[in-house]
């Protein structure tokens, strides 16, 4: 019919070729595709800031995105599916939050709340599994893949198999960093990150990598063990006294590196210094729902919260980074009224009470940090250095070269490290399911992708084999949902079984009411671009 | 000679440029697309943290304002704190400058004295057969792409040959107890070697033609006729007049090279991982850190306008045609 | 006969900066090429100018072909400030009645143009009849000895030996029929072999149409062929002013004199007797007090440095002017 | 003025070279399409899958990329890129400083002042990093590099214009040109012009290397388009790809040849020219 | 004590040999003061450069020997090795002093230079020696250290000559020493020569293209045309009683401050191109007194110590007389 209105030319938004080649891929041939069924789409490949201030600040701009492809990394803390639940599709964080594609459920909504406050697993499962066939019925989002983690290390310099795999995170974790045996000599672990480490600071959650270091150097009162659960660590024990009530029990004879104890008074401090949003912005999320502590001797510390929350000791416990009163005290107090926050320290000393020391840090270069032979749980290297090489290309020669023994930051093509890992013999590879997941978001608050058909269509027109094979090379497991399968316990069984391909995705519109003219796809009779 | 004013106004005059340049950066870095914030964004991203880093970067003020605070700031000195880092940029910017000013004098020195030995040997197998084929080499290595020449470099002698690391300023776990002591490490200068010699392979084109040219030039004036008719021998013809004579405008370009260099060393910095300015603007840059990429910019401007004027010091010195006056 | 051109009190300084540490320093030396210097040339005389190489006559000659504005004085061509002429059609009046010949003759034809061309620039430029264009340009070069002319029209500059384009330089200023022409060393760049055929075809278009003429020359004995009364110059200063014959063999002012006894002749009996001067060329940056020829003059005291003495012309003979020092000491 | 060129050709070897290598690229550039056998842009599929990091063969006559595109279909459409960009950045260049030339060096006085204070300005500002917060600034293309090359190179070539004009002013047929009445409009574009264009055109030789590194550089740093395909996209795509650990010598050293002879074609150009209009060097 | 014998010089280049200097022949004996003239381009530098062993490399000797006290110092058959004679016996000044000293040093370090790598003076005597020199030439000694640009161009013309002296040589060559400067500068530095010459009992060969400069102090003369030298002879007899035409005319057209001439005699056309010079007589086409004969090489006319390459020397008086008339050298149409 002659009224209807061409769908318009459309930019699917990527990051740029470096900074990750297989979603770079996976964006151009989704591209390809969806241009099979009458769409216009080219991909505009651009820098981070870029991208992100369009999706995410000009999200309510008249011209803004309609497609980009996104991205969810797998952190200790994400091992509990709260996170992404509530945060990523929540109505709250629509406008301004993380929910920036718009989806907007009242049923979603009443979901995400729910699992948060319900403290028993497998009641929350279910609900979580809901919440996960919802966003799937409306198709949110186009879920590519769980991309598989790729690490590698020098098998004549460790001995095989003594590394760690941590549910979700690969063998990259503070387990293997304490657990694995240095062989024939070695003593040091010489790990490599791909990204510039922006600070070691125990109030600053700044870059990814930095988090790698701040974990070990310093402790936390529980931590998410290699299954995915949160475990005691500085606390001795934990016990829930009520919903709303949990007791810690530190453990006894814990020391700081400067060699003072480590007392209940170091961990309120630890907790309430967030509380400053101003002073600590951000770990304050943290610490929101924590009311008030007590000290209630013999080591044990009482958190009261202002609600219950079923993902407390993930996302507060597990979290927040205990640090000696005596050494951060004054220096925050120091900051008080001058306009700089606790993010803005430069310590000359870095105190922690965690399992490696600090020794040095020389910008874009490397890190390194030493063994805390003291620690209850003292780590079998020496000692434990990071070189911050920028590129894949220079960081895999440097693993071939022995120069790295411990590939830890692995962005590149999974088959290049598979080829090297064959020639060489001596190498192990790990590969792990990723808590995180690629994804391509739409615009939900844009016609035509405020239409569940459209997105549905355009959902299942990619095909997942090929992203699984052809982008990633066979490196990543389908994905269906925000909750991974390495998170088997909240996984919902089955969702990444569903039918694509093109020619269904053109029976999905032409039952909508789309149809196709001159090559171009049009909106059905009546539906125009703007409302 | 000359005296202390002259300079004294020429450098007021270098500060004056580099306002400009100050300006037209701190501009563009304003009306770039793009946000300093989008580093922060996380799922547990709050408005809060939001507002309270707008407030910190002092990004709701106006532009003008900005800009004033800027330029007074920069006056003292102080170019801010880098977003992402937190750190005051000129401690950044301290920190990187050795390893560039290293890897930059390190490169020039061997592409120079390599270019005017070279160039004064061509020049004097002029029209041979050895000219014939030199002249389209040097060409050629300076038509290359650095960070390819680069590539092919590191592929080969890292990566296949295994003679040389493959990035860097040390190898794991090397512990510098200062700057200083690092730059006079031999471990360092391990390092050094591939990225600087690629550099200078880039960079001795320049030098070794301009050589080659001036000597040509040289040997045709009077005076080294007439150094012949007084029977001297070639060799001092060569080294001492002709060679002599035409070094004035490679020191000069010399000079020149270095600022040009430094702010050309980006690639070479990313492609051996070389933590130096370039890359530290490149960075800056690409997740827009206002304050760090104006300051490593105006660095960079300065150390170039310096080296300009450096140039225009060192031409006086070594030309006695100008640095000495007419008697009356 | 009427006056053609005055000059009046004529300065020219060019500020030079020689070196870094001038330019650094925002020192400003000058340079008096033309300093302070009056004279009337009438109607159909020929003036020759001489003086040592720097001493200003080139100045002279561009100041008066308005191709440099003068610091101070005024300079009036028929009577009116060449300086003030604004209007364009009044510029291309008084364009018409100057012409130029230039020194060097493989400078100053355009090497794209062909002969034809050169040689109508001006009158295009200057908007002439574009119907006589051919008549004007047999004419000028049958008075220039070209008589050929089809042989030269249509080649380029550098298809001609220097005396032809000699030739062709003289017939460029001299096709538009000029009042007044001033000829800077035409010939210094020349073979000794042609030199006199340029000078001759000069002389004859001379009486032929009558021009006033301007023959500037560091050489005293080609001026002699060319100019009854002739100018000497030193460091930007007239010395000496009066006709030739007076000037080269009754010499009034002691650097003319030094002038006449330097040059040589093709005799084989020449005085050998030592130069009445004393020094080397002058600096021309330097500031003069009083009489700038103080310093090389053998006659001199400390008087003539001190200030005192300005320099400035007296009729010493009628019609021969000089110096005011050199005429009191002589 | 061609006379002069035909004189270059004729004589110079490195000219001609330089000249045949251009004539060789600009054909390519034309009949890409022709020659190319595959959308340098599209990702090949085969029986296998994606079509990626495949050997050459008669379907890709120098493989694939990791995301299946035709490496030798790039290089060829790599070269539209390549001489549009110097071509341009030349063009820029030798415009910018002729005119700047021109009037700096004919007019003089304040004009000239004030062009070269900004010719300061933009011999103060370092040539890359300006280039890629330029590219930041503007957004990713290939014309920033001819923008950044227009305005940072001008200085060069106008500096030297100028004093080619200054000298050109004080002879002898300029200043007859004056005499004769010409007006300053003629005296520049009839008299000088046609002078200095040599130079204008020297500059502008000089200016396409330039570009084109420039062009490969940015790219390579990532500040470049991603839906053009020049080479030096291609070498980024081929280092953020790992070709040097594939060992994918087919895919990194031809877009880099075809950058050295582009850019060399240009230095030998401007060599056969320089040597004609400096003659002395040659002697 | 210099003898020149039928020395030809071409330059070849790529395309063409240019006949620079043609059968020249001559001698300079102790004490004589011997000129050269020619128009521009007539191959006087090539000449004097060829004595020094300095021309340019397209410069082929293409027949003739140089001896300087029956040494051979130059010869086309083969190169000579000994060539120490260079600067301790014969030495030259160039056209351009201006361009002929190394700007970078200061004359101290050049003068140096020649004295203790040239002429195995210590260091102490060679300042000696300099100081000595300068004083001859008339600059005050002070100014040795000063740099080549800091002196006016008489003053580089007075370094040179001191230099060229420095080593005592038998034979000073000279190449348009005074044509770049004023004419009282020239006066002074001809005077100069002059008095050097007797107080060091010099041979000079003076290149120059001016012929009142070769009136004024030397005693022989050859006049050089496209190559040749036409005629040679005492001072006296070629200025007052020139054989070839050429001459006739050259010293025609030659003004003269004190004659009361008041018109100059011009020769017609301009020298001939130096790659296809005409056969036979070179001035032909430029001679009034042209006849068929030209066109073949005219013989040598020696005459005690009068020498001229001219068919029609036996018509000397006649063309002389004919020769002062502007008309006959009227164009030829
Ligand atoms: N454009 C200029 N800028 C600065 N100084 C100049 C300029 N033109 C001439 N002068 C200086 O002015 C003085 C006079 O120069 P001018 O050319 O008039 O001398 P001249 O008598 O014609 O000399 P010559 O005989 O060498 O041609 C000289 O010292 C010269 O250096
Ligand atoms: N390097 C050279 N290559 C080719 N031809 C040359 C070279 N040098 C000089 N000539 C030619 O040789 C001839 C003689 O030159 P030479 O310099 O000896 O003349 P000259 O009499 O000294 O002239 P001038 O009076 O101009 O100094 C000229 O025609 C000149 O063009
Ligand atoms: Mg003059
Ligand atoms: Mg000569």
């Amino acid at each position: 019919s002659a009224s209807a209105e061409e769908v318009r030319s459309m930019k699917l938004w990527a990051r740029e070729q470096a900074a990750g080649p297989a979603p770079h891929t996976a964006a151009l041939i989704i591209a390809q595709t969806l241009n099979e069924l009458g769409l216009d789409i080219t991909v505009n490949a651009v820098p981070w800031p870029q991208m992100a201030d369009q999706v995410w600040y000009k999200r309510l701009d008249e011209d803004t995105w309609d497609l980009t492809m996104w991205q969810m990394v797998s952190r200790p803390e994400r091992s509990d599916p709260d996170e992404f639940t509530y945060n990523l599709f929540h109505s709250s964080t629509a406008e301004k939050g993380y929910n920036f594609i718009g989806y907007v459920s009242s049923a979603y909504d009443e979901l995400a709340e729910k699992q948060r406050v319900t403290m028993d697993p497998d009641a929350r499962k279910q609900i979580v599994d809901q919440a996960q066939q919802l966003l799937a019925d409306d198709a949110a989002n186009a879920y590519l893949v769980h991309p598989l983690l790729n690490f590698a290390y020098d098998n004549t310099q460790f001995k095989d198999g003594s590394a760690i795999e941590q549910a979700g995170l690969g063998i990259k974790n503070i387990w293997t960093y304490l657990n694995i045996e240095p062989i024939n000599g070695n003593n040091d672990l010489v790990a490599q990150s791909l990204d510039e480490i922006q600070a070691i600071n125990p109030f600053f959650i700044s870059g990814g990598t930095d988090s790698w270091i701040t974990e070990i150097v310093w402790d936390r009162l529980l931590r998410i063990g290699p299954n995915g659960t949160p475990q005691p660590w500085a606390a001795e024990s934990f016990n829930w006294v009520n919903e709303q009530t949990i007791d810690v029990t530190l453990r006894s004879g814990m020391s700081w590196h400067d060699g003072q104890p480590v007392t209940t008074e170091d961990v309120i401090f630890s907790f309430e210094a967030p509380m400053d949003a101003e002073m600590v912005p951000m770990y304050s999320p943290f610490v929101k729902n924590i009311d008030s502590m007590e000290d209630m001797g013999n080591n044990v510390v009482r958190f009261n919260l202002k609600s219950s929350n079923a993902a407390f000791l993930t996302s507060t416990l597990a979290k927040i980074n205990l640090v000696p009163k005596h050494y951060y005290g004054p220096i925050i107090d120091s900051l008080k009224g001058t306009g700089n926050n606790a993010e803005t320290i430069i310590e000359e000393k870095r105190i922690g009470s965690g399992p490696f020391k600090f020794v040095d840090w020389r910008q874009r270069e490397q890190v390194i940090l030493e063994a805390n032979s003291g620690h209850f749980n003292p780590p079998k290297i020496n000692r434990w250095i990071m070189k911050e090489i920028p590129n894949v290309e220079a960081a895999l020669g440097m693993f071939r070269k022995g120069e790295v023994n411990f590939l830890t930051d692995y962005k590149g093509d999974p088959a290049v490290l598979a080829n090297i890992v064959e020639e060489d013999g001596d190498i192990t590879l790990v590969k792990s399911v990723d808590v995180g997941f690629q994804y391509m978001a739409m615009n939900h608050r844009r016609a035509p992708f405020d239409d569940v058909n459209f997105r549905r269509a355009v959902s299942l027109a990619i095909d997942r084999d090929v992203m699984v094979n052809a982008a990633w090379a066979g490196n990543a497991v389908k994905a269906g949902s925000h909750i991974s399968p390495a998170l088997s316990f909240y996984h919902k069984d089955g969702i990444t079984e569903f039918e694509t391909g093109i020619d269904l995705a053109k029976k999905i519109l032409e039952d909508a009411g789309y149809t196709v003219k001159n090559g171009r796809l049009h909106y059905p009779e009546g539906v125009s671009e703007k409302h | 000679m000359f005296d202390f004013w002259s300079i004294v106004r020429r450098f007021l005059y270098m500060l004056f440029v580099l306002w400009i340049v100050a300006t037209i950066i701190f501009f563009m870095f304003r009306l770039m697309p793009g946000s300093p914030l989008t580093a922060f964004i996380g799922t547990t991203f709050t408005d809060e943290q939001h507002d309270l880093l707008v407030k910190r970067f002092g990004l709701d003020k106006s532009l003008f304002e900005q800009y004033t605070l800027f330029i007074v700031n920069t006056l003292k000195g102080d170019f801010g704190l880098s977003f992402t880092y937190n750190k005051p940029v000129i401690n950044m910017i301290i920190e990187a400058l050795p390893n560039s000013i290293i890897l930059t004098l390190f490169s020039l020195v061997i592409a120079y004295i390599f270019g005017v030995i070279a160039g004064a040997y061509l020049a004097w197998k002029r029209a041979t057969f050895i000219e014939g084929f030199s002249i389209p080499i040097v060409l050629t290595t300076r038509s290359a792409p650095e960070f390819w020449l680069g590539m092919i470099a590191l592929a080969f002698f890292s990566f296949q040959l295994d003679i040389f690391p493959s990035g860097g300023t040390s190898a794991a776990g090397v512990i510098y107890e200062t700057t200083l002591s690092k730059l006079t490490s031999l471990h360092f200068y391990y390092h050094l070697i591939l990225p600087s010699l690629v550099l200078a392979l880039y960079l001795q084109g320049l030098p070794l033609l301009l050589m080659r040219s001036n000597m040509l030039e040289v040997m045709q004036e009077d005076f080294v006729t007439m150094s012949k008719m007084k029977g001297l021998s070639s060799w001092r013809i060569v080294i001492y007049h002709a060679a002599r004579n035409a070094l004035l405008p490679v020191a000069t370009a010399f000079t020149l090279g270095v600022g040009f260099a430094f702010g050309g060393n980006v690639v070479i910095e990313t492609v051996f991982s070389w933590p130096g300015l370039g890359r530290l603007l490149v960075f800056a840059v690409s997740s827009s850190d206002y304050p760090l990429a104006q300051g490593a910019f105006i660095f960079l401007t300065a150390i170039l306008i310096l080296m300009n004027f450096l140039a225009d010091l060192l031409y006086l010195f070594l030309d006695p045609r100008v640095s000495y006056k007419t008697k009356n | 006969m009427s006056t053609v051109l005055e000059f009046n009190n004529v300065s020219k300084y060019y500020d030079v900066s020689r070196n870094i540490s001038e330019i650094f320093s925002g020192k400003k030396p000058k340079v008096r090429a033309v300093d302070d210097v009056s004279f009337k040339i009438q109607q159909g005389e020929s003036v020759g100018i001489v003086g040592e190489s720097g001493c200003g006559k080139t100045t002279l000659a561009k100041l008066i072909l308005n191709l440099v504005n003068p610091t101070s004085g005024e300079i009036l061509f028929e009577g009116k400030d060449i300086s003030k002429i604004k209007d364009n059609d009044e510029l291309i009046k008084y364009k018409r009645n100057l012409q130029f010949v230039f020194q060097n003759p493989y400078d100053s034809l355009n090497p794209r143009f062909t002969i034809k061309d050169i040689l109508l620039e001006p009158l295009k430029a200057l908007n002439f009849d574009p119907n006589k264009f051919e008549t004007m340009i047999t004419d000028v070069m049958n008075l220039v000895k070209l008589k050929n002319k089809d042989e030269y029209l249509y080649k380029y500059p550098h298809e001609l030996s220097g005396g032809q384009l000699q030739r062709i330089v003289l017939a460029r200023a001299l096709i538009i029929n000029p009042k007044f022409v001033v000829a800077d060393e035409p010939v210094s760049m020349l073979d000794v072999s042609v030199r006199a055929g340029i000078l001759n075809a000069f002389n004859q278009a001379k009486s032929s149409m009558n021009f006033t003429a301007i023959y500037i020359s560091h050489d005293l004995a080609l001026v002699k062929y060319v100019c009854e009364r002739t100018i000497v110059m030193y460091l930007g200063s007239i010395v000496e002013d009066g006709p030739t014959h007076d000037v080269i063999n009754n010499p009034l002012h002691p650097y003319t004199k030094a002038l006449v006894k330097a040059v040589p002749v093709p005799h084989v009996n020449q005085s050998h007797d030592p130069l009445p001067i004393l020094g080397n060329i002058p600096d021309a940056t330097r500031e003069y007090k009083g009489c700038k020829f103080a310093d090389r003059c053998p006659k001199h005291n400390n008087e003539c440095q001190g200030g005192e003495i300005k320099m400035g012309l007296v009729e010493a003979k009628p019609g021969h002017w000089v110096d005011r020092c050199s005429y009191n000491t002589s | 003025m061609i006379a002069e060129i035909y004189k270059i050709f004729k004589e110079n070897n490195y000219a001609t070279i330089g000249v045949c290598i251009y004539l060789f690229f600009i054909l390519v550039a034309i009949f890409a399409d022709l020659i190319a056998t595959n959308d340098p842009l599209r990702i090949n599929f085969s029986s296998s899958g994606l079509a990626r990091n495949l050997p050459p063969s008669w379907e890709y006559f120098l493989g694939t990329t990791s995301n299946g595109r035709d490496i030798f279909s790039q290089l060829i459409y790599g070269s539209r890129n390549a001489l549009a960009v110097g071509l341009s950045a030349a063009l820029a260049v030798a415009i910018l400083g002729t005119i700047v030339g021109l009037i700096s060096g004919f007019y003089g006085g304040w004009i000239d002042n004030l062009i070269m204070r900004l010719a300061d300005i933009a011999l103060g500002l370092p040539f890359l990093p300006f280039v890629i917060v330029l590219a930041a600034f503007l957004g990713p293309s290939s014309w920033n590099v001819v923008i950044a090359i227009g305005l940072l190179l001008w200085p060069n070539a106008g500096r030297i214009i100028r004093s080619q004009v200054l000298t050109l002013r004080e002879r002898g047929y300029i200043e007859s040109a004056k005499v004769s009445g010409c007006s300053n409009f003629r005296i520049i574009f009839l008299h000088i012009a046609p002078n200095i264009l040599p130079l204008s055109f020297l500059y502008g030789s000089i200016a396409i290397g330039w570009a084109i590194l420039t062009e490969a550089s940015v790219s390579f740093l990532g500040f470049g388009p991603s839906d053009v395909i020049s080479w030096g996209y291609m070498l980024q795509d081929a280092y953020s790809s790992q070709a040097l650990s594939l060992g994918a010598y087919i895919w990194f050293i031809p877009p880099g040849i075809c950058i050295v002879l582009m850019v060399v074609a240009g230095f030998f150009i401007s060599r056969g020219y320089e040597e004609i209009l400096f003659p002395k060097i040659k002697k | 004590m210099l003898e020149i014998k039928n020395l030809s010089i071409h330059y070849v280049g790529k395309e063409f040999v240019a006949k620079a200097v043609e059968n020249v022949s001559l001698k300079l004996n102790q004490g004589e003061l011997l000129g050269i003239v020619g128009e521009s381009g007539c191959g006087k530098t090539t000449l004097a450069r060829s004595i020094m062993g300095v021309n340019p490399d397209s410069a082929k000797i293409a027949s003739g020997q140089i001896y300087f006290n029956n040494n051979k110092i130059l010869d086309a058959d083969k190169k000579i090795n000994d060539l120490d004679f260079k600067w301790k016996d014969i030495a030259f000044i160039p056209q351009s002093a201006m361009n002929s000293l190394d700007p970078v040093y200061r004359i101290i370090d050049q003068m140096r230079e020649i004295l203790v790598i040239r002429g195995g003076y210590t260091k102490n005597k060679a300042d000696e020696r300099s100081e000595e020199l300068f004083n001859l030439v008339g600059i005050d000694k002070n100014r040795l250290r000063d740099f080549p640009h800091q002196f006016s161009g008489g003053m580089k013309q007075r370094v040179a000559i001191a230099m060229a002296l420095a080593l005592d040589p038998k034979i000073v060559i000279a190449d348009e020493p005074v044509t770049a400067l004023d004419v009282i500068v020239q006066r002074q530095i001809l005077d100069l020569f002059n008095e050097l010459k007797h107080k060091l009992n010099l041979s000079i060969i003076l290149v120059t293209h001016d012929v009142s400069v070769v009136a004024y102090i030397c005693q022989k003369v050859a006049v050089m045309y496209a190559g040749e030298i036409v005629e040679m002879g005492g001072v006296e007899s070629i200025l007052q009683e020139p054989y070839h035409p050429y001459t006739m005319g050259l010293n025609n057209a030659f003004p003269d401050l004190h004659s009361t001439n008041d018109f100059l005699v011009p020769i017609n056309g301009s020298p001939p191109n130096l790659i296809n010079p005409p056969t036979g007589c070179r001035f032909k086409a430029r001679c009034p007194f042209e006849i068929n004969k030209c066109n073949d090489k005219p013989d040598r006319y020696v005459n005690r110590d009068r020498e001229a390459i001219c068919w029609r020397t036996s018509d000397q008086k006649k063309l002389l007389e004919e020769s002062k008339k502007l008309e006959t050298w009227e164009i030829k149409e």
